[in-house]
């Protein structure tokens, strides 16, 4: 089953190995993009019985392949779905507890796993205004979260500029004493590798690299000392049949040109 | 102006609620007439999140009628916050995130606005806004959160709010002030004479900002007789007695979507992306222009998207009900 | 339209006085029985756009003559409503403030206007437990309150065993001392008299006799001192008019016997 | 026991409902397995408000297997809280009013019961009652109210409850405790197999206690197909994954109401009324042999009632349709 490189691109790379991570049974708070994509194609391979909740409010809908949404707020997003319910009431959940993952994109992470979607620059006087937290920020403070992202030095910073989305804040046991008792970054997935967190310091580090790519690479395109784990491995290359079933999804390579 | 935000004293809320006229009676009024219970300098909580059941005949009345320092509130905002800012109407808003959409990235509008400090841009997180609104429609000054802690979002937020811990677990929580916006507007696909409304699919935070708020202008896709009303009212989802205006406007969302009645129409929300990208200052002066100042009527409005924009947008909004 | 006494009941009395007391517009959160009654019947006469709730969720319902709900949370008492929503929801509505009134039976009330629905004796070691405070406890915290009931000397006490539902609590400023900032009893309608409570001292005192009656009947049936206001009037008796409809509404006399 | 009824560790909660199976699938069981599922000492939270929508079905089953020590509390307790006293499954109830209904006086069992020390019996009072749910379905340890101050009812509920000065407006408040009981049962009128539930008029505070219980146990009347929840999706009010068990029981809430399906029965409950009220004690122990130990089946316990009780029921119950 092994497949030519040249034969998916990068996104479509972040997509099945973000899906490889979820299993049958959990309940998955997806953003649009990467995220619904990969837990549609969880959901198709190997764990029919998961669930997609979005934020705009909505539980276990049926994404139709070519007809993704543009958001999580549009009817689209509804299609066969068992509830909808008001925005308030689905973001209770996550506090609640009965959601496993919570899976998004991310602009910019740092080696704690803040994630950064408000600000670049000074807060008071940015140079950018991005749009901001959405449902990020509760999210990532109330469960476990994996983040799906493109592996770039400028988007892998020693510190976030503002953290949006709290990861394990400034590491070890910073992010409960600030009261966030529970959830956390599990995983980030790039086009180069798997990350994971470690369990004391709470700092990023590479559990596996995908085919090909070497620790170099990933240095080179990382703005931190990036720790590789004693039992580094390499994932499978996307097998075919991922491919295909991913490559109904979205025919029209909208989000994974 | 930012007094506005803060928690209304009690007395006063509860004093404004009882001024209200709450009885049963009809409220059908025109665009503009409704538009006119707008007042300088309110904060106004729109309904619908992104895209979707936006009350833009509602917006674009107030951007024709030159409405100054509105706070704008809600709980996602797309290119109605651009509108908003580059008509001069707003210059404050408050919303857990601000672009035209994903597919479209970062909103140029919106950064030449907050970026130059034209505007003020104040972020919360989704559940936070969520909970605030209700807050306000509970009648209680503040909700309690496990949420907008160790992030600079919550640190941002850290003059509006208060860290608590619990009497009963000693957790650590964040108290959300309540927002009680001076007027609520809000598109739903039905309601009747009275300002009953039923309200399909997605509710978002609709119910609550109209408990919250001290005045409701609700624009609808049809009127219908309050007997329907009456017929199913475990479907009426915002009471009368909360609405002080109600006026049937016809694919009152456009460009963005009605549940069950219209998708996006997404040629024309493209467009707006490109001509604004190219240039947000003149871009939005166009479009301004075009779309909201040069159309008298909502009618001439809707002309500009064109019949077959209007019956595929319809096409694919009703689709949702083929499954 | 005089009308001869021995015409109507005293709950017809009850029901009638009490239905006078209220303004078209209003909204309304009653009980069964003779609130129930006299709100339908205010309706009926003089306040065509006046709103009825009821705390089992219901908005707006139209009474049907002859088909009277025994409780406030069944469908009857959701006939052609406006809306229906969950009891807590419709709680809420009173602590926003859009409710107008409050009005409840009472099985026993002290001269500050509380009432008791929970407990006859000690509470601890109770002489009768009766079913408690239902919405009562809520609503006369939360808004004006009318209560209609007979007057009896063992319902008129000095101080109830027990605050169910709060009146002026001890008096003068005690209840907004105690956080009940707003509301507080506004009229209790018996079938000798229509009392309303002195704004210093917040003690009841007799508005007005209903006719036929005399100070001394009313306050030998009363528990404790009872002030009659200096410009006390008579009440003129129910109406052919007004009796005719209520009779309409309870055929069977099921709270009007 | 009394622990059962504070409020529960954040971090318990949560560990308890990720425990839970969560994911989308089959959950139908009979009457008896789902019984089961109910512990001695749980605290039960039953859905419905007096005579409306009560799991009477559930209650058979709980009372023929004489499950113990059961903490049950609901919004408003009717006769199948005496029956719960009773037999003997519990001795403690929490609720804010308990008695068979208004027209038939006050509960002469619960006062047997009450009175001499048996039972226990906390009243709180109704929007308490929901918010209490309310706060357990949001996963905060409380919720403010202006409730419940200055009464006997807020007095006697001291040790449960804190008082709090507003640190926004310096306005008293009460924080109500969340409640989080360990199973919640509730009677819909359609459920699927999988445990989505659509609840048609009233819909009280099932949907708090859905969402705050460790358990969730459907009875519905009708057990539909997952397609069609998934059709109106804006129908669902109790979300598959809370749910634990689906039981299908026709007139599963007989001798009282389930909206728009049948009325109570209330010829039914007249004969019950007098039978208690001549002697609470024997009257119930005789209803119990009856109507529950002696029906082997929920189908026998409504031929107790008669095929022209259950048309009359339904006839009535329909008739809300006709208008």
């Amino acid at each position: 089953m092994m497949t030519d490189k040249s034969a998916y691109t990068a996104s479509e790379l972040l997509a099945v190995m973000s899906a490889r991570l979820l299993d049958d049974g959990q309940i998955v708070f997806a953003g649009v993009g990467i995220p619904l994509l990969a837990v549609t194609l969880a959901q198709r391979l190997h764990a029919p019985s998961l669930t997609i909740l979005f934020e705009g409010g909505v539980i276990g809908p049926f994404v139709v392949p070519g007809e993704l949404p543009p958001s999580t707020n549009e009817q689209r997003c509804t299609r066969k779905a068992n509830m909808v319910l008001p925005i308030t009431d689905v973001m209770l959940l996550l506090q609640r507890g009965y959601i496993d993952i919570g899976f998004m994109g991310g602009a910019q992470i740092d080696r704690y796993g803040n994630l950064n979607s408000s600000f670049i620059g000074d807060p008071d006087k940015p140079k950018t205004r991005l749009p901001g937290t959405g449902g990020g920020n509760d999210i990532s403070s109330l469960t476990n979260m994996i983040v799906a992202m493109k592996h770039e030095k400028r988007r892998f910073v020693p510190e976030v500029d503002f953290v949006t989305s709290p990861g394990f804040l400034s590491g070890g046991t910073s992010r409960a004493d600030a009261g966030l008792v529970t959830g956390g970054m599990f995983r980030v997935v790039t086009d180069l590798a798997l990350m994971g967190f470690d369990g004391e310091n709470r700092q990023m580090k590479v559990l596996a690299l995908h085919q090909g790519v070497s620790r170099d690479q990933v240095l080179n395109n990382t703005g931190f000392d990036l720790a590789f784990d004693d039992e580094l491995t390499e994932t499978e290359p996307p097998s075919a049949d991922e491919l295909a079933v991913l490559r109904k999804l979205d025919p029209e390579q909208l989000y994974t040109a | 102006m930012a007094d506005r935000l803060q928690v209304k004293p009690y007395l006063d809320l509860r004093a404004e609620t009882q001024a209200r006229d709450r009885g049963l009676h009809e409220k059908v009024m025109s665009l503009e007439e409704a538009a006119a219970l707008v007042h300088d300098g309110d904060h106004v909580a729109i309904g619908g999140c992104t895209m979707s059941r936006t009350p833009m005949a509602m917006i674009w009345a107030l951007i024709r009628q030159g409405r100054r320092n509105l706070i704008a509130s809600r709980s996602i905002m797309s290119n109605e916050g651009d509108l908003l800012l580059a008509s001069g109407v707003s210059s404050h808003v408050v919303t857990s995130w601000f672009s035209q959409g994903i597919v479209w990235g970062i909103s140029k509008v919106m950064r030449l606005h907050v970026e130059t400090g034209k505007a003020r841009f104040d972020e919360w997180s989704h559940m936070s806004m969520g909970l605030r609104y209700r807050a306000g429609a509970m009648g209680v000054p503040f909700l309690p959160t496990r949420s907008m802690m160790g992030s600079d979002v919550g640190k941002r937020a850290e003059s509006e709010t208060r860290e608590m811990t619990c009497p009963f677990t000693g957790d650590q929580l964040v108290l959300l002030p309540a927002l009680n916006p001076d007027v609520a507007i809000i598109h739903v696909q039905r309601a009747d004479s009275y300002g009953n409304a039923q309200i399909d699919g997605l509710p978002f935070m609709d119910m609550d900002i109209a408990m919250a708020a001290s005045k409701v202008i609700l624009t609808t896709e049809r009127l219908i007789d309050n007997a329907q009303i009456r017929r199913a009212p475990d479907r009426t989802r915002i009471p009368f007695f909360t609405t002080d205006a109600v006026v049937e406007v016809p694919f009152g969302c456009a460009p963005h979507e009605c549940y069950g009645t219209y998708e996006p129409f997404f040629d024309q929300m493209n467009d707006y992306a490109k001509l604004v990208s190219a240039d947000p200052d003149k871009g939005a002066a166009r479009y301004l222009k075009n779309h909201f100042y040069d159309t008298a009527t909502w009618e001439d409005y809707l002309e500009r998207f064109g019949t077959a924009a209007m019956l595929d947008a319809s096409r694919r909004g009703r689709s949702i009900y083929d499954d």
